[in-house]
């Protein structure tokens, strides 16, 4: 029963979770962190794409993000809600419920094309200059919305939470969470059949020696348009159920800072370890979120015992000087991530009997 | 019109000193590990705020000496001070993975890292209110017309200049800079040519570090409003920069520099501003289409 | 003895490479390692020239002496400035950015800027007239010969009395590789002592004095070179005869 | 249980952490008084007040993340902030679909409470301080060509600078505004954009622009060799704006919710306080959450008694907030519109030689 | 037609011409042998054949097709093989990986077969599959099969080049200097390695080579250039005896 072990265990995690969500087992504020992790494993497994298996240094992942975060949005706002830009909904708003995994394929298509930007230089284009076509691609894109009144411009676009009422009120269950497991599972099972496949390895043997393989027949720009575009269209996935789960986006959201997560979570996890990603995304969301309990929880303990005087406090502010730091401690003692370039199979000789990767 | 044109040559020259400066630090280092040290931004963020604490002690505090006399100590004294910080960050973060040889992306991300805790440190430690800079020069506006310059403005294009130059000397002429380029292609030969590995990248990271502070200095001075993430954009947009000029290569990161200022200044001026960086980015996108390897780089023909 | 192995155990992470050798280098001889593939040559040059990790491994028993003083804490660049020992490493490992001239000038780093600088100048630019003639070439843009030129006159500039000599006859071609041994044995008689590695085990043995014969990590036979020019065993296994 | 939990989801780090830390201590201090006296009486209960502060980054998705830990986790039974209205505008629907009345100290865009009776705030929004500025630009440098230069990544900044040039163009014709420029995100040199707005020869510069950005846009302006007026708005209220800015902002104006100079009564009460207990005066953000506070306590007392069932109390305590007629504010005295937002005065200040904040004319709806 | 047909083949890189008037031609499937001097052009040539660079002039027909300035992948695809005078194995995949990734010419399915896994791409799979298997088997390398080249022995890694470049089913097979850094034992398995090959699969193999021991024993035509130019071409044994060659490549070998 090797290859229905995992979907399996998802499902059962996933439905589990969706019926505890239903029945108010798990609060709003849960409910919110585990479709976070969703999105950031998408994120992250997406960008060890290029960043891992083939071995790029791209760092404007936020901006595909972008594209497919308001893609989506626009269409679900424009077809099932009356707002202010767009008018009545084009649609009968009950037809939400099943144009939504639609427009979230098109918002990564349009996300996909947005990726052809970047892909094309980056035929001639390697190493750290193909790093500044990202970054200035994701400044571009930011700034491109920015300057997109219709679309608020600065001020964000809203509404979504419109369709995700419309949705409800067909059927009155956590939606977004059932759509957040959907979608991660079917980004994870489709990136490993990708870079499992001799097809997908093309990328991998371009990171080991590019010229190699040019010369073994594989055609790397063709490969390298085939990453770029899976990568970046299955982060504009992420941002369109990151757009509703929010229920607001706003171009700044997808700033460099988004990038440098993403980065972060590849390079946790392992460059072209996907397990490694997924454990990346679902260490570094937790971890951000138990720091708001464990800072005041040191902060009652240190001033218990007592170590630091009454008058001063551990700030939220040292969350960002604790996770960076956490980080710079783990990469001393792992240098090439959490996981290198292995998968949890490999590391635990005795899961092989109940999955394989390939 | 044509003033406006003048005035705003004149503009672009000073803001692009900036990058030039903070981008000549960055090629240093990238140029000998490989290394694109993401926490340079951030490096020229505590040169400007070692510089303030300077100056107010000497300036503000008890000794209370003249402008001009601070200004004189702050400059040093900063400099050595921030090559003394860059130093320690290579010694405790890049260098145990370095020795590890862990791959080169791990130790970006420690410097992504590290720029993280400073910023946020310093958030944490001197609290959220912005620092002034004391002014120590009398700032004198000259105005030709309709062109106006500043005695300070003049000061930070001609540093920038000269910084070039030096660094240019050191880097193609002396044996040091031959090793520093050296060890970007083969670490492994070094040694054997009888050159102290360490050595050379702690005096590459003094002196990158040295010009983040000397720019960290000139920043404040023009730009006297400190705050802990000053040096995050700045850092980011030099890096780009550097890179369009040909990374690695001194030329490069200075002409780079230059023109990055000079495309922002000049989009401003004939162009809505809300499209600044649009077409900024896009003029330097394409670029390095036309130039795969930046405009001063060589690419790195590989052998087969 | 200039140079002596004691008893080397060599280790890359968990696996042991060098099985605990013993050798010695005279003053003034050439000396030849030979043996298969991954038999450890490389490994002990690198272990005497203290290639640091991560690219090197971990000298986990035994001594290396030279002159009688151990070169196990000495730093790899020492080694070249304060003992003259020099390696034109397997693999050329020139720099590809630098010009062939600032290649060399690098290989100075440590010396004084003085007479002698200029007669291995000369020297080098007699002995590999190619090197002259590009002296200004980008050096990675050099064919695999000259790269090996290069490398080899790197290590010549380095003013070592001794020098460690990897498989430097790879991939030139035979008039070239006649012409380097043919320097070699010039500077030799200058004085300077080799300590060799060749694939070619014909050649080596024709050109050095005395050699050993590696296989996996240990040293199985030794000589000087006519003996093992006409050991049976050594013939069979390593002389492709 | 016999304490009301209120949340804070304020910006204690990101781009504007002095925003947080001001309305974090405006928040300490009200506390602190509070539970001194025992704490807040209502239906004859004395009630101890207890405030938890998170930090939201600046970032809109953690502001959310924030206000469903505050309202799901704690279960506060207000909460206060977010403060800009990049994160306000997601924040205030979760507070909404969540039932939980929520009150924006700082946010002036229109669309943070539009259509939500859950969200309130305590600032006047950007259509009303926009004319104030105009009128007063007009009236008082006898302005006919006016300049903007706004940020163009701030939301609040961009709104601002509209609604001025809206109105400027509609009171003095087309062409009035002369120049219309905008800067980006952490920016440092405005010169370009100031050059072009010197060149177009306005008689006024409009910067409606955060204190820190003011300080260097004013300096670089002057070097540039401009010598006319700047008129600012609220987001000029701050502390740290004469630190920074020194001689340079001396006789510019600027709209905003209160002058700390020459403040009398409980103003003057608080800013005394506030700079005693913190060693600087509090900006308008201090203010604004001090009055935000002590509507949702208003909107408490107004309840009449709390049940201990948390939906209850919180349905009760909004038709509190809503059903307010007057509270006494430190920055004026408010009730609330339909909307939810605050109907009250707005001051123009002048920066006067000595460097303070002195009122110069008030302004009501 | 001839195989490979090459016409005045010229290439400059800057100022110096690195390959000038170069001509050449395959019949069938000879055994050939490139040599000269250090520096003389061989692996440039090498270069142009396999599309890594664009000749400044010339005409190289390949089955036909002429290929100057062509992809180096899609030339691979026509079915020229190569190795590298420096080994360039994908050192952190195993040796079947490696085998596989080379069979990109010929996938038979696309993205769309990869995502559902449907019957064509499982059946292409599994004929790679069955393909690099074999090879290795013929190649005597099959017992290395999930090892990573890296960990593998040099003269392993040189055999497993060839039978990388042999896995895109070739019609000429390029080798650079492939005895470079074997010892003289390993040479000897080589030489009959090639030979085997050369007889098995019936196909054109040219090679660089500085080991005349090599050349000599293998080669039926040599051709030696020096400075870009073809000096000297013949039988080994014409070569071995033709002065021009022994000045300028061959030497004597007194030490
Ligand atoms: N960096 C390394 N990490 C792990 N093992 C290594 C490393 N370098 C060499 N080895 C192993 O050490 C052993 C000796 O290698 P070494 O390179 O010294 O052999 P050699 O005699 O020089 O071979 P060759 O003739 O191929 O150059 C081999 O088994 C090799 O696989
Ligand atoms: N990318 C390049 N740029 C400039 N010159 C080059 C480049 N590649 C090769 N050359 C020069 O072209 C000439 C021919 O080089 P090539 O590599 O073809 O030599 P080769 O005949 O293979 O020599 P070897 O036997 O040493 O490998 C050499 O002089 C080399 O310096
Ligand atoms: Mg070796
Ligand atoms: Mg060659």
């Amino acid at each position: 029963m090797k290859k229905f072990s995992v979907p399996a265990l998802f499902i059962f995690i996933a439905v589990g979770t969706v019926v505890a969500a239903h029945f108010e087992m798990i609060d709003l504020y849960v409910q919110t962190i585990i479709m976070f992790i969703g999105v950031n494993i998408i994120l992250s497994s997406s960008f060890n794409i290029i960043n891992g298996y083939m071995g790029e240094f791209a760092c404007g992942h936020a901006g595909f993000m972008a594209v497919g975060a308001y893609v989506t949005s626009i269409l679900n706002v424009m077809f099932f809600t009356s707002n202010k830009t767009f008018g009545d909904p084009i649609l009968s708003p009950e037809l939400a419920l099943w144009f939504f995994p639609v427009t979230m394929i098109i918002g990564g298509i349009a996300a996909a094309i947005t990726g052809v930007l970047v892909a094309i230089p980056s035929f001639k284009t390697r190493d750290d200059y193909l790093a500044i076509i990202t970054l200035a691609a994701n400044f571009i894109i930011v700034s491109l919305f920015i300057n997109m009144d219709t679309l608020g411009g600065p001020r964000g676009f809203m509404g979504m939470k419109q369709v995700l009422f419309a949705m409800e009120d067909v059927v009155f269950i956590p939606w977004m969470l059932i759509w957040t497991f959907t979608f991660t599972y079917l980004v994870v099972f489709l990136i490993r059949r990708f870079v499992s496949s001799t097809y997908g390895k093309g990328i991998i043997a371009i990171h080991q020696d590019e010229i190699a393989a040019e010369i073994m027949s594989v055609n790397t720009d063709k490969m390298k348009l085939v990453a770029f575009m899976f990568s970046s269209g299955l982060a504009g996935i992420a941002g369109g159920l990151f757009a509703h789960i929010l229920g607001y986006i706003n171009p700044n959201s997808f700033n460099i800072l988004k990038s440098t997560e993403c980065l972060v979570m590849v390079y946790l996890g392992g460059m072209g370890s996907l397990s490694g990603s997924i454990i990346a995304a679902i260490l570094f969301t937790l971890l951000i979120e138990m720091l708001r309990f464990i800072i005041p929880a040191a902060d009652t303990l240190l001033h218990f015992i007592p170590l630091i005087p009454d008058t001063f406090h551990l700030s939220q502010v040292l969350k960002w000087v604790i996770i960076p730091f956490i980080l710079v401690i783990l990469m001393q003692f792992r240098p090439e991530g959490i996981m290198g370039n292995r998968e949890l199979s490999d590391f635990f000789p005795k899961l092989k009997k109940y999955y394989e990767f390939k | 019109m044509f003033d406006s044109i003048i005035q705003n040559i004149f503009n672009a020259l000073q803001w692009g000193s900036f990058y030039s400066l903070i981008a000549l630090g960055y090629t240093l280092v990238y140029g000998v590990l490989r290394l694109i040290n993401f926490a340079h931004g951030d490096i020229f963020m505590v040169g400007a705020y070692i510089a303030y604490f300077i100056a107010i002690f000497f300036f503000k505090g008890s000794p209370a000496l003249s402008g001009t006399t601070t200004l004189a100590l702050v400059i040093p004294l900063t400099m050595i001070l921030t090559a003394v910080f860059g130093v320690t960050l290579e010694r405790i973060a890049y260098r145990p993975l370095r020795r590890k040889g862990a791959n080169r992306l791990y130790v970006v991300i420690t410097a992504l890292m590290c720029g993280l805790i400073l910023e946020n440190g310093n958030l944490a430690f001197l609290g959220a209110s912005r620092k002034s800079f004391p002014e120590l020069i009398d700032k004198v506006v000259y105005n030709f017309g309709m062109i106006s310059m500043t005695n300070l403005k003049i000061g930070v294009i001609l540093s920038s200049i000269i910084v070039y130059f030096i660094l240019n000397t050191i880097i193609s002429k002396t044996k040091i800079g031959m090793a520093m380029r050296g060890i970007s292609y083969d670490k492994f030969a070094i040694p054997l040519m009888g050159i102290p590995i360490d050595t050379i990248i702690v005096v590459t990271f003094i002196l990158g570090s040295s010009l983040a502070g000397l720019a960290g200095i000139l920043f404040a001075m023009s730009y006297p409003i400190l705050d802990p993430f000053m040096g995050a954009i700045i850092g980011w947009k030099a890096f780009i920069a550097a890179v369009v000029g040909g990374i690695g290569d001194i030329k490069g990161a200075f002409v780079g520099g230059f023109l990055l200022g000079i495309v922002e200044i000049l989009v401003v001026a004939v162009f809505p501003s809300t499209f600044r960086d649009l077409i900024a980015f896009s003029i330097l996108l394409m670029i390095l289409v036309i130039k795969p390897t930046g405009l001063f780089g060589v690419a790195k023909s590989t052998k087969i | 003895m200039l140079l002596e192995i004691k008893n080397l155990y060599v280790k890359y992470g968990n696996i042991e490479a060098l099985h605990g050798i013993s050798f010695n280098v005279d003053k003034g001889e050439i000396v030849t390692l030979i043996g298969a593939n991954g038999a450890g040559k490389t490994t002990t040059l690198h272990a005497i020239t203290r290639v640091p990790p991560p690219e090197g491994s971990k000298v986990s028993g035994g001594d290396i002496l030279y002159n009688g003083k151990s070169l196990l804490n000495v730093p790899a660049h020492l080694i070249v400035s304060d003992y003259h020992i020099a390696l034109a490493p397997e693999g050329r490992h020139i720099f590809g950015n630098l010009t062939v001239e600032e290649n060399l000038k690098l290989a100075t780093y440590s010396r004084p800027d003085d007479e002698s600088l200029k007669r291995d100048y000369e020297r080098v630019y007699t002995l590999f007239p190619k090197m002259a003639e590009r002296r200004y070439q980008r050096s990675e843009t050099l064919s695999g010969g000259e790269q090996q030129m290069l490398s080899v006159s790197r290590a010549i500039m380095t003013a070592c009395n001794f020098i460690l000599l990897d498989e430097p006859s790879m991939g030139l071609s035979p008039l070239l590789m006649y012409d380097m041994f043919r320097v070699l044995k010039q500077l030799n008689e200058e004085g300077m002592t080799i300590l060799l590695i060749e694939q070619n085990a014909n050649l080596a043995l024709k050109f050095a004095h005395r050699g050993y014969v590696m296989d996996t990590g240990e040293i199985v036979a030794s000589g000087t070179a006519g003996e093992l020019l006409n050991n049976p065993e050594v013939k069979r296994a390593y002389l492709g005869g | 249980d016999d304490t009301i939990k209120i949340g804070f989801n304020i910006p204690l780090t990101g781009e504007i952490p002095k925003v947080g830390e001001e309305s974090k201590f405006a928040g300490q201090m009200l506390l602190n008084e509070v539970n001194a006296k025992g704490g807040i009486d209502v239906g004859g209960k004395k009630y101890k007040l207890e405030f938890i502060y998170e930090d939201n980054e600046s970032k809109a998705e953690s502001a959310v993340a924030v206000s469903l830990k505050l309202i799901e986790k704690d279960q506060v039974l207000a909460m206060v902030g977010p403060n800009s209205s990049k994160q306000a505008i997601p924040a205030g629907q979760v507070a909404n679909d969540n039932r939980t009345p929520m009150i924006s100290p700082w946010s002036t865009n229109p669309d943070t409470t539009k259509d939500r009776p859950w969200v309130f705030r305590a600032a006047f929004i950007d259509p009303f301080q926009g004319p104030i500025a105009v009128d007063f630009a007009i009236k008082t440098f006898k302005a006919g060509k006016a300049a903007v230069l706004y940020a163009l990544a701030n939301d609040y900044s961009k709104n601002l600078a509209e609604i001025f040039q809206a109105d400027f163009k509609k009171k003095k014709g087309d062409g009035a505004i002369v120049a219309f420029e905008s800067y980006g995100d952490k920016d440092q040199d405005f010169s370009a954009q100031l050059t072009k707005i010197i060149a177009a020869k306005p008689d006024v510069i409009f910067l409606p622009n955060n204190y820190n950005e003011v300080a260097l846009i004013v300096k670089q302006a002057h070097d540039l060799g401009w010598k006319g007026p700047f008129m600012g708005a609220d987001a000029w209220g701050n502390s740290e704006l004469m630190t920074l800015c020194g001689d340079d902002c001396k006789g510019h104006y600027f709209t905003t919710h209160y002058a700390a100079a020459g403040a009398k009564g409980a103003t003057k009460e608080f800013i005394d306080k506030y700079q005693k207990l913190f060693g600087y005066q509090p900006a308008d953000v201090a203010a604004l959450t001090w009055d935000a506070i002590n509507v949702v306590l208003a909107g408490i007392q107004n309840a009449g008694k709390l049940t201990g069932n948390i939906r209850k109390d919180r349905q009760a305590v909004r038709d509190g907030i809503a059903a307010i007629k007057e509270v006494k504010g430190i920055t004026g005295n408010m009730k609330f519109d339909e909307q939810g937002d605050p109907i009250k005065c707005a001051v123009v200040v002048k920066i006067n030689d000595a460097g303070q904040f002195e009122f110069a004319e008030s302004v009501c709806p | 037609m001839s195989l490979l047909k090459i016409n005045g083949l010229t290439h400059q890189f800057g100022g110096l011409t690195a390959v000038s008037d170069f001509s050449t031609e395959f019949h069938g499937n000879e055994l050939m042998g490139l040599i000269g001097p250090n520096g003389a052009g061989k692996t440039t040539v090498f270069n142009i054949i396999s599309g890594f660079y664009k000749p400044t002039e010339g005409k190289i027909m390949f089955k036909g097709h002429s290929i100057s300035g062509m992809k180096p992948h899609s030339v691979t695809s026509l079915g020229v093989a190569r190795t590298f005078q420096n080994i360039r194995l994908w050192h952190d995949m195993s040796l079947l990986d490696n085998i596989l990734i080379s069979q990109h010419y010929n996938l038979g399915y696309n993205l769309f077969d990869l995502f559902v896994r449907n019957r064509r791409y499982m059946d292409n799979e599994k004929r790679m599959k069955s393909i690099a298997i074999k090879l290795l088997e013929q190649l005597d390398l099959v017992q290395f099969i999930d090892e990573q080249p890296k960990n593998l022995p040099y003269g392993i890694q040189r055999k497993i080049e060839i039978a990388r470049a042999l896995s895109v089913k070739p019609s000429l097979l390029l080798l650079d200097e492939p005895a470079a850094g074997l010892n003289s034992s390993d040479v000897q398995e080589l030489i009959k390695l090639i030979r085997w090959i050369h007889k098995e699969f019936d196909i054109a193999i040219w090679m660089i080579e500085h080991q005349m021991a090599v050349v000599m024993s293998l080669c039926s035509w040599i051709q030696v250039i020096d400075f870009g130019k073809t000096i000297a071409q013949g039988t080994p044994e014409e070569i071995q005896n033709n002065p021009a060659v022994i000045k300028a490549y061959l030497g004597d070998d007194k030490i």
